[in-house]
């Protein structure tokens, strides 16, 4: 069920430059289903800005109904809610989407994590359900620069997690993409820019892989198509997919991307 | 006794807040929200004679108080609307505005006669106004004989009556309203969107893959009551208001200005649950204001005295 | 070196920012918050041959990020303009572009006849588009070939680059831009307000005491930027830029939409210097976008790759 | 000179039904002239509300570089405005327009202050200033009901002070200006709804009268031309006075109210 609701904040820093966790208590956190899924964010009480905002939700817990979020502070409504401190309330809808697929690895099999930027977020809960489950995660997590790098221990406690940075400040310099060629796996899940998105899913047609993508949302429940993107398998153009309500992860060639 | 109910050309409203067309879907989504026969009416999604899949993505962007939308009128096509949303949308007890757009004359003909022929399908939204469309489109909403001609051929075939979609685009919107009710219109739905644009500061291009894209939300609600308020004194058919509505205090100023129901579009994407909570507010605003019957609130702006219905306040 | 400087038909800008018409009155209240040379130009209140009062009040009313005015072009009349104001601004060194307006054609005439002698007048700006005044205005403002034939008559008698100051409520601004492009206007001037209202809650009528008013401010940025990138590709007479403007963010768009300066309106309202910040930060906005001059950003929206100046980012 | 700054909350509570008492720490105190100036607030840093709000100066204390304002929380500025906390700052520009002239009134001469509601706030500053100049002060205070009634206590310390109810359910009933018929002065100083003003102008044409008005206002400094009110003794009808900047207070007869 997806509800609307004012969540309350329990925690919020900023974790690497410019790049905030964030920690809600809310109701909602019962009905997630998957790693992957996301909320959207009221950011204003008032008409500016007008929009949510869709953030990805990071890690939860049941119990405590909690669950975490991170995002990196850019335009205005991102630095809005970096602005709010623990105990003022959030206005939330969610849980939306469909998040990543857990059945799709067997115990003893190995899943490859490869996340870009701010696409690592929804990774972390996939690694730790993953985990926990017993298959081998591997993570390759990209950064542009040192400043930004956040969650590596996090990550590493899952399995072996190998940081890139575009620059070459902090772990291997380049992209996460030459670091898949040396890493076997049965399983490929992935979050990031377009672009390595759409490399990942060229370089492993024969492969699993799973993708989670973004797209500019209206609604963020699949009522007022402005998410929408181009059905991979369709002939006519007029087949397509909903990125908040089909998505945001897919299948690779699932979605033209 | 219902203080919200409203009668307008083959619709019988219990309340008169309806989503607007293209902001709603064709209601799947949010029934998993509310019950969607609390809503007065829904104006579903436009529908073309074939599938559209609109414009390439992005297809919002967000401005001051507002959005701009370039969704191309995606959509599944006459044939599927038929088959499938309509028939699942007949579960509801509640009215189907449907919503009609095409490029050539032909098209929204095709539409109206068979869309219209549906049986929940209570009134046609001829859609003259799509800023998003680059063919055709136009013309039906800038040129008043031309708006005629098409209302007139589309009542002509039309099961249902038939109110159409005004553009804010143009000199003189008076003149418009004038030539739809020439032609036979059994009502007007306005405000669409504005034509806007923005761009990245990056790139210094548009960040709509299709360039321009409609404008809507609380912006442009400043215009949408100038115009109804205009239209409202010259035409006696009735109108369904829009444009930026957030709250039942917005809805009572579109009917002050001249409306009598009103549609909710951006707003959904706020508060999924704006419309129904409107619904329940309105009362109160009803009775803070003085008034047994929302009606009494239609066209107070420019009424004498003398045509007010009677005000306790 | 200067980044900032622009050259326009008599006007020779030390950077592109300029207090709107009716925004800053003549200069005089925010001569005492900063010293006005900072400023590129100046664009003084509209002036008309005779003394006006202007509207009734409320004159103001606020809409979602936005405003509603329907002053009335008060202003204090040729003569004293004149003897008064324009010799006043006179200590400072900054251009002045004085906006012209009347009724009927012989009222502009003669504004412009005098006003353009005046030394410290480097421009006019012609306002053809005031949504607030009942005779006259609108036909100049909406009918391209009356605009036209009136850009033509001033022309002939100013003195000065005459700049035509357009209105957003047409149909379709290209052709009204190209009307007083070939009635020889040297440069033009948009967007004026659109025409908005807003209602009382309580008593069900206009806010404003002119029942309609101007809307400007952010809320109508998109559809300033929509039509000076429409305008900007079919005219060959540069564009002064404005609706909507708070920040040096925002004067790069309007560069990127097809603007050669920026004028700024509402937001004095809200920061009474933010025409100085926004020239202070202009150069660092051009260092993190990576343009060593402004007039790089000039229609980049739009303009192909060949044709854009040098971009280091 | 007028300044604009962040000025910071010192203290805000609600005093009366809805009425909000606001202290400021600023440097603009400095150049407050008279009683009856007012400042222009920012209420949010968006563009939502766009417009500032004129609220009258209290009273002050240049010592300490605070003023305070009183304000009824009424739409939507002031309700944000009154959700703002000690230590919080404020965007404020002023000191706005010219006050009310205390050399009008001398030593042992009367002076009656007659305030409706929420054009109280500016007389009081006035009244501690004429009582300490020596000045006998007696005020009249009109609100709608019991429980907006505020400052009765603060009145009285520098001079009889009256209370009316629209009601009557607090103080006497009826207008304040039926009781200023019952008492004798040199000089009255108003301020409240148009219609009191208007009355108290008409009452008293061969008296000192000094009323200070409102209307909304864009810039607040005499640029815009919005808060303009016709002259009331120019034959012609395009002799004005701005209420922002030749007002807010004027001499009774000098505009048409
Ligand atoms: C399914 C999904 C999950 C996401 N998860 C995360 C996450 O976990 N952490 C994180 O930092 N970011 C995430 N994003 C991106 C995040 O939505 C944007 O960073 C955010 O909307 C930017 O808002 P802003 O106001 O700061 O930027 P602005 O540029 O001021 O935003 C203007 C408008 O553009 C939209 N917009 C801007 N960038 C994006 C974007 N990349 N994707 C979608 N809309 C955008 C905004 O929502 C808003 O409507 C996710 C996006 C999607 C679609
Ligand atoms: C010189 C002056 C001094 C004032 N001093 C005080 C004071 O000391 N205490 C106090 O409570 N109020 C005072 N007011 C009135 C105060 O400005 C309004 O109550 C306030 O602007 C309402 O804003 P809002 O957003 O809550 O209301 P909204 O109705 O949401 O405001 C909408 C718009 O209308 C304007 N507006 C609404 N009411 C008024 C009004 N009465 N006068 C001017 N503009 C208005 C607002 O500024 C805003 O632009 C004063 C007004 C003026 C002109
Ligand atoms: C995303 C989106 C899609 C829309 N699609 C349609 C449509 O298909 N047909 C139509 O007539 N209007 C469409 N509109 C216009 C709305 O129905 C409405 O007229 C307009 O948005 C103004 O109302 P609002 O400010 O409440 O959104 C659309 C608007 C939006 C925001
Ligand atoms: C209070 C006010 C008065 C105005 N007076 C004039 C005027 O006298 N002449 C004119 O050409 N435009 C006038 N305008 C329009 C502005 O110059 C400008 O075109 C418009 O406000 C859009 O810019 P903005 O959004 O930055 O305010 C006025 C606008 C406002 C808000
Ligand atoms: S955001 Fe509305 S359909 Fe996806
Ligand atoms: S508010 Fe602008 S002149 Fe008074």
């Amino acid at each position: 069920m997806i509800r609307k609701e004012l969540g309350k904040i329990i925690s919020q820093k900023e974790i690497a430059a410019d790049i905030y966790e964030l920690t809600i208590r809310a109701e909602l956190v019962e009905d997630i289903s998957a790693p992957g899924q996301f909320v959207h964010i009221r950011v204003s009480n008032g008409m500016d800005p007008l929009l949510r905002r869709p953030v990805s939700i990071s890690s939860f817990n049941k119990k405590g109904k909690q669950m975490t979020l991170i995002y990196r502070k850019s335009g205005r409504g991102t630095s809005l809610i970096a602005e709010m401190e623990p105990g003022m309330e959030i206005d939330i809808l969610g849980p939306l989407g469909n998040g990543f697929p857990l059945d799709e690895v067997s115990i003893g099999e190995t899943a490859l994590l490869v996340g870009g930027g701010i696409g690592i977020p929804p990774l972390y809960e996939l690694s730790n359900q993953l985990a926990a489950k017993g298959v081998h995660v591997l993570h390759i997590l990209g950064f542009p620069t040192e400043s930004a790098v956040f969650y590596e221990q996090e990550f590493s406690k899952n399995g072996l997690t190998i940081v890139t940075t575009d620059d070459g400040t902090y772990g291997r310099k380049g992209f996460v993409t030459d670091i898949i060629k040396e890493l076997g796996f049965d399983c490929l899940y992935t979050c990031g820019p377009a672009p390595m998105l759409k490399a990942i899913e060229q370089g492993y047609p024969d492969k699993k892989v799973f993708l989670s993508l973004e797209e500019r949302m209206g609604c963020g429940i699949g009522a007022c198509f402005a998410c929408v993107c181009q059905s991979g398998n369709a002939a006519s153009g007029a087949s397509y997919k909903k990125v908040c309500s089909d998505g945001p992860v897919f299948r690779a060639g699932e979605v033209l991307i | 006794m219902n203080r919200l109910n409203v009668e307008l050309p083959g619709l019988h409203l219990n309340n008169p807040i309806m989503p607007a067309s293209g902001c709603f879907g064709f209601g799947r989504e949010y029934s998993r929200l509310y019950d969607l026969t609390r809503l007065g009416a829904i104006m579903i999604k436009a529908t073309t004679v074939e599938p559209r899949f609109g414009n390439p993505t992005p297809r919002v962007a967000e401005t001051s108080a507002g959005m701009l939308n370039a969704i191309g009128l995606q959509n599944p096509g006459l044939e599927k609307v038929i088959a499938e949303e309509l028939p699942w949308l007949s579960q509801f007890a509640v009215p189907i505005i449907a919503n009609v757009a095409g490029s050539v004359e032909e098209d929204y003909i095709t539409v109206a006669k068979e869309i219209s022929r549906q049986a929940n399908v209570q009134a046609l939204e001829l859609n003259i106004s799509c800023p998003n469309v680059k063919t055709g489109g136009i013309a039906f909403g800038t040129i008043p004989e031309v708006a005629r001609q098409l209302t007139k051929k589309v009542k002509e075939v039309s099961e249902v009556p038939v109110y159409v979609k005004l553009s804010p685009n143009v000199t003189n919107i008076v003149e418009m309203a004038k030539a739809v009710e020439a032609g036979g219109a059994d009502g007007i739905t306005m405000i669409n969107t504005l034509v806007g644009m923005r761009l990245d500061l990056k790139t210094g291009k548009p960040i709509l893959a299709n360039l321009t894209g409609g404008l809507s939300g609380p912006a442009v609600k400043p215009v949408a009551i100038r115009m109804i308020y205009e239209v409202s004194q010259v035409v006696s058919i009735p109108i369904i208001g829009m444009g930026g509505v957030q709250s039942a205090e917005d809805v009572i100023e579109f009917f002050y200005a001249g409306a009598s129901a009103v549609a909710v579009g951006t707003a959904n994407f706020v508060d999924p649950f704006v419309c129904p909570t409107i619904i329940d507010e309105l009362p109160c605003v009803l009775d803070r204001l003085g008034y047994e019957h929302i009606s009494e609130c239609t066209g107070r702006s420019w009424k004498k005295d003398g045509q007010l219905a009677y005000h306790r306040a």
